[in-house]
């Protein structure tokens, strides 16, 4: 059980500054880093796996910073974004080989289970220059649960990955969480992360935006004032109702590409109008089809963030 | 008039099939062509652009044969390739006036025609800073770029979003959107995050190991499903049970989802029943949309799809 | 009261800054193939690239020009009535730098396009794999060219000025110019099919380097051998080994260009025998580097 | 397999390449063959084989070779990251430099000195013992060479490019013009060594150092020790990702 600490950090190049004076302590179970590209979610992994020094500020593991100490690796499994491996291998020696680097004691079985923890024993012994970006990636893993780590962490796990290459890797990064591992990974895409993540990370722009449990931040974003989306039996008529009602501040009429039209809302007051809403369509006896938040995705939602 | 046809085109690397037998009418317009990674996707671009020569069968590009007038149709298509392409020492401008010469236009037009298309593409100041110092997003960009700049019939993109964050992604599947609404150029746009492929293409080619999975308009692949997912600020529960009692099927427990009988919005009674029962429990409606039957169920594995596979 | 027509001032328009469609001229295969010899040359030089890349390319062409500025500084202030260094010996006394020129330009003209993939935009338009080759060996060879033959114009300036007289210098001159002319297209054609061979810039130098550098090193220790032996045959024929000597050996044998330390092809025929390792060393790089463009697979 | 093994094999994986082997092979090969025609064309003489076997084996082949062997056990793994696979491991990073440059040498000794030393016999049989002082030259330099490179490849990308320079640059023209770039040159501290192996008569046929051969094997293990700790210090400080 170990648990990641990252006091008053901050990292940069030249002006650049990549991350800016964050603290977050990061505990066992599946934590997702989460922030568009450019955030300094890989800067902040780095520092983590003891690969750049913080500017200021200091990461550690436990109470040991992690910067020039090869000893933190004993209990730190690593899966870097690059693709570079030794192409030359099969996959069952590269496992082999970081098994054997550990010192393992039982070498060859450890390297057996975590080939098989990720579902690779049947192409195992094929060069990796012969492996789809999915299984390159699955190898990877194996090798950094070769030696059973405390910490794993791994950043952009997902990228360039097809639905069922993704589905198959949630369910392992879940299934490690559950067994009480520190897992941090790093990703730029919503669906993801929400999914098996128990708590979130937030960076933007080098910030840190928001942590805690999922759905708590994502209540806390509800109150923030809202854009939504409405289609109804009748549009005009809910329109002049939701004005009428004082839970919006704005509201447009506007034709959909696809045909038809739609209302968009400019909700004060998230709470106060999704209350509304249902009442004021059932009194103006106006059928409700769609109602949707039309700004969900990460990057609006960071951008809130940032701006509070 | 279609814009691209194949009949019965094959590929095959020794025991390896990359493509099986693929028949396909694609219209102008914007096409998805939509596959897990190795489904055979970038096989096919190669063969439309010439590069590659079938097994067998025929393949004709903007009507002309793929195979023996490639040339031909190369000067008329523009490629946006999935991996990245780039010179890291030269500026966007300088990468797309050569490219645009090597297509085969006037130095002047060249210049001209770049600095519009990088405009339409979004980059700014940037274009006259190298390449090596751009971010993901600006790299798509100039890819985009290059593939516009000789003003093709077709443009053939692999990809487009790979990599990108959210506002990334939105503003790539806009550019596409206008490619092919706008711009008057067709194009032929792969990817395998699905959700993007419904708000953008008109119609949509699944491939799945090499062979034609389904070929239709958007609409068709993503007919809203019977059902209708609701999500409350409080008392989900309760608003299951009052639900229930009315005599809809729901099941879900944070996301609601309420099974439509599939008539026409007109005669649906749950859209008010929802409307009410949340009304009368004075909870707050989050969200309530037709779960778009989204193109992902044709890839979960078959036994979990709720019987959605075409 | 009508209102007066008001005289329509300059109309105020908003022009459609849509995307513009193009039907004007579309160039064919000659021009465009001459854009990317036209590119790739100034890239030989860094021309459009970073200033970076224009380091290396313009720091030889002045290590190389120098000395024989000097010398045509020295003939003028002094008034000796010799060059002292003929023209065609000019090339071999800068060797390293010539060398290291093509080592490293090479790379930058091939193994950047395959490195970052670029061949790949190259082939999904009209540009056929043979032209892409064509333009790449002119463009190597006329860099080359420039940096070979400059010196040696300098030098003849620097001779006519000093009123040396003026036939002898130009037709020596003329036999130098000829002579660097085939030894850039050597040079370039062995640069780039070594250099096509790997994407990793730093082995390509290397690769190219090595190369050269050893066939100079042999050609020179088997003519040494042939004078000490008195093998005629072998200090000759040495001379096809490295390019340098390839050429000067020509200019010796068609022109007798002044170059007495360096290998003489026997006979009459010898001349023909280099001259066809020339021509088939040009060759076959062509055609090897066809062969290598057709193996690119594009993405 | 111990540690230090397991990273000599990851090494070689990632060393011999196709195309790398073949520089690597082309190398002593030119050397035995020019060693052949010489014996074919009857150049037994001393004079000859000192010329060939200290301007071609030690003053090209060796140097070449070695840019080769001590940038490749190192450089390709920083640039397409692989290295990460070595830096994530409790691992001294001494192990890792003192594994990769036993490589390097092992390969580069491999390569050269049975080729030095036949090259030799074939020219001039046991005489002078010429072929055992340039072997053993040749062996004594490519440890300083690839430590050198090694440490050039953790520096800086362009190490190949930077070590050539040394190499042809550096060793041959400046140390022709300048006597005192003779001191630091790799080259001269083994001449100075196959000074001492080989016999008088060879050293009056040009086998000699401008550096005395205390002064050279000082200088030689200063050289590998130096580069070796540096490298260490450096691996141990080298940053992965960032805004590069």
């Amino acid at each position: 059980m170990t648990t990641i600490e990252v006091e008053a950090v901050s990292r940069w190049f030249g002006n650049v500054v990549a991350v800016n004076d964050v603290t977050m302590r990061i505990g066992p179970g599946v934590t997702g880093l989460l922030g568009p590209n450019g955030a300094g979610k890989s800067t902040l992994l780095n520092m983590v796996g003891g690969f750049l020094p913080p500017s200021t500020g200091t990461v550690a593991l436990d109470g040991r910073p992690t910067w020039r100490d090869e000893q933190i690796y004993r209990g730190v499994g690593l899966v870097p974004e690059r693709e570079g491996m030794y192409e030359a291998l099969s996959g069952a020696e590269l496992v082999l080989a970081n098994a054997r680097l550990h010192g393992l004691p039982d070498a060859r079985g450890a390297a057996r289970r975590a080939i098989d923890a990720v579902e690779m024993s049947a192409a195992a012994d094929r060069p990796l220059s012969t492996y789809s970006k999915g299984m390159k990636q699955r190898i990877k893993m194996a090798t950094a649960l070769v030696h059973d780590p405390a910490v794993l962490l791994l950043d952009e796990p997902f990228n360039g990955m097809d639905p069922r290459q993704r589905m198959q890797l949630m369910d392992l990064l879940s299934q490690l969480g559950e067994q009480g591992r520190t897992v941090l990974f790093s990703s730029h895409i919503l669906e993801e992360v929400e999914q098996i993540a128990g708590s979130i990370q937030v960076m933007v722009a080098g910030r840190h935006a928001a942590s805690g449990d999922f759905r708590e931040i994502r209540r806390l974003m509800t109150e923030r004032p809202h854009q939504y989306v409405v289609r109804s039996s009748d549009d005009r008529a809910l329109a002049a109702a939701v004005i009428a009602g004082g839970s919006a501040f704005g509201v447009e009429l506007r034709a959909d590409p696809a045909g038809g039209g739609a209302l968009h809302v400019q909700a004060a007051d998230v709470g106060r109008f999704s209350h509304a809403l249902p009442v004021l369509a059932a009194q103006h006896g106006v059928r409700l089809f769609e109602v949707a938040p039309e700004d969900e995705s990460l990057e609006s939602v960071f951008a809130y963030l940032v701006e509070r | 008039m279609t814009v691209i046809t194949t009949r019965g085109l094959t590929k095959r690397y020794g025991p390896v099939t990359a493509l099986d037998d693929l028949s396909v009418d694609l219209a102008p317009g914007v096409v998805g062509l939509v596959g897990a990674n190795g489904a055979g996707k970038s096989t096919l671009i190669k063969i439309l652009l010439g590069l590659l020569p079938p097994t067998s069968g025929t393949v004709e590009v903007l009507g002309l044969d793929a195979v023996a007038e490639g040339e031909a149709v190369r000067a008329r298509v523009g490629y946006m390739p999935e991996h990245d392409c780039l010179p890291a020492d030269v500026s966007a401008t300088e990468l797309v006036v050569h490219m645009a010469r090597i297509s085969g236009l006037p130095p002047t037009a060249a210049r001209e025609r770049t600095a519009d298309v990088l405009r339409h593409v979004g980059l700014y100041e940037e274009r006259y800073r190298l390449i090596g110092g751009y971010s993901t997003g600006m790299r798509q960009r100039v890819k985009l770029a290059q593939a516009l700049v000789h003003d093709p019939d077709l443009v053939l993109l692999d990809e487009p979003t790979n990599g990108l964050d959210p506002a990334g992604r939105d503003d790539m599947l806009g550019l596409v959107r206008r490619i092919g609404a706008d711009f008057g150029i067709s194009v032929l746009v792969t990817s395998h995050l699905l959700g993007e492929l419904e708000r953008v293409c008109d119609a949509v080619v699944v491939v799945d190991g090499g062979r034609l999975l389904r070929s239709s308009s958007t609409a068709d692949a993503t007919a809203q499903r019977s059902v209708l997912a609701v999500e409350v600020d409080a008392r989900t529960g309760e608003l299951a049970a009052a639900l229930r009692a009315a005599g809809l099927q729901v099941d879900g427990d944070r996301v609601l989802e309420v099974a439509l009988r599939g008539a026409g919005p007109a005669d649906e009674p749950a859209y008010d029943l929802v409307r009410d029962a949340v009304a009368h429990l004075g909870i707050g409606l989050l969200r309530m949309e037709r779960r778009r039957h989204s193109i992902s169920e044709l890839f979960r594995p078959a036994e979990e799809a709720p019987g959605v596979r075409a | 009261m009508s209102v007066p027509d008001v005289p329509a001032r300059s109309a105020g328009v908003i022009h459609d800054l849509g995307f513009r469609h193009y039907d004007g001229p579309r160039l064919g295969r000659r021009q465009v193939v001459r854009a990317l010899f036209v590119e790739s040359t100034r890239g030989a030089y860094g021309l459009g690239r970073s200033t970076r890349s224009k380091i290396m390319p313009f720091l030889l062409l002045a290590a190389v020009t120098l000395p024989a500025l000097v010398v045509a500084v020295v003939l003028n202030v002094t008034g000796t009535a010799s060059l002292g260094i003929g023209y065609a010996a000019y090339p071999i006394s800068v060797l390293p730098l010539l060398s290291l020129y093509v080592a490293g330009q090479a790379p930058a003209l091939v193994s950047r396009d395959l490195r970052f993939r670029v061949v790949t935009l190259y082939f999904s338009r009209p540009l056929r794999r043979e032209d892409y080759v064509r333009a790449k060996l002119a463009a190597l060879a006329c860099a080359t060219a420039v940096l070979t033959c400059l010196p040696v114009l300098v030098l003849y300036a620097g001779a006519l000025l000093a009123q040396l007289p003026f036939w002898a210098q130009t037709r020596a001159a003329a036999v130098g110019l000829l002579g660097c002319l085939l030894l850039s297209m050597l040079l370039a054609g062995i640069a780039l099919v070594i250099a096509a061979v790997t994407p990793r810039r730093g082995l390509g130098v290397a690769a190219v380097i090595t190369v050269l550098v050893m066939l100079t090193a042999v050609q020179g220790i088997l003519q040494a051998l042939g004078q000490d032996q008195g093998n005629a045959g072998l200090e000759h024929w040495s001379g096809l080994l490295s390019p340098f000597t390839l050429v000067s050996g020509l200019q010796r044998w068609a022109f007798d260009a002044p170059l007495e330390d360096l290998p003489d092809p026997p006979g009459a025929l010898g001349g023909w025998v280099y001259l066809a390792v020339a021509l088939a060393v040009l060759a076959g790089s062509y055609a090897l580097l066809v062969l290598r463009s057709r193996r690119v697979s594009v993405s | 397999m111990g540690p230090g093994a397991v990273i000599a094999r990851l090494t070689v994986s990632g060393l011999l390449g196709r195309r790398r082997a073949a520089v690597l092979v082309v190398l002593p090969l030119v050397l035995l063959v020019l060693a052949g025609v010489f014996r074919a064309v009857g150049g037994q003489d001393l004079r000859t084989a000192v010329l060939l076997l200290s301007t071609l084996g030690l003053g090209t082949v060796v140097p070449l070779l070695c840019v080769v062997v001590g940038t490749g056990v190192v450089g390709p793994e920083i640039e397409d990251g692989s290295i990460l696979y070595l830096l994530s491991k409790p691992l001294r990073r001494s192990l890792i430099v003192l594994s990769k440059l036993a490589v390097a040498v092992a390969t580069s000794w491999a390569l050269l000195v049975p080729s030095v030393l036949v090259a030799g016999v074939l020219l001039v049989g046991t005489a002078q013992r010429l072929a055992v002082a340039y072997a053993l030259a040749a062996a004594v330099a490519a440890v300083a060479y690839c430590a050198l490179f090694l440490l050039l490849a953790v520096l800086t990308r362009n190490a190949v490019v930077i070590g050539l320079l040394y190499a042809l640059i550096w060793e041959t023209t400046i140390a022709g013009v300048v006597p005192g770039a003779r001191v630091l040159s790799v080259r001269q501290w083994a001449y100075a060594v196959a000074e001492a192996v080989a016999g008088d008569e060879a050293v009056r046929q040009g086998v000699d150092s401008d550096v005395g051969l205390t002064t050279s094997i000082v200088l030689l293990a200063l050289v590998t020790g130096l580069a070796s700790t540096y490298a260490v210090r450096r691996l141990r400080a080298l940053r992965l990702g960032g805004q590069e």
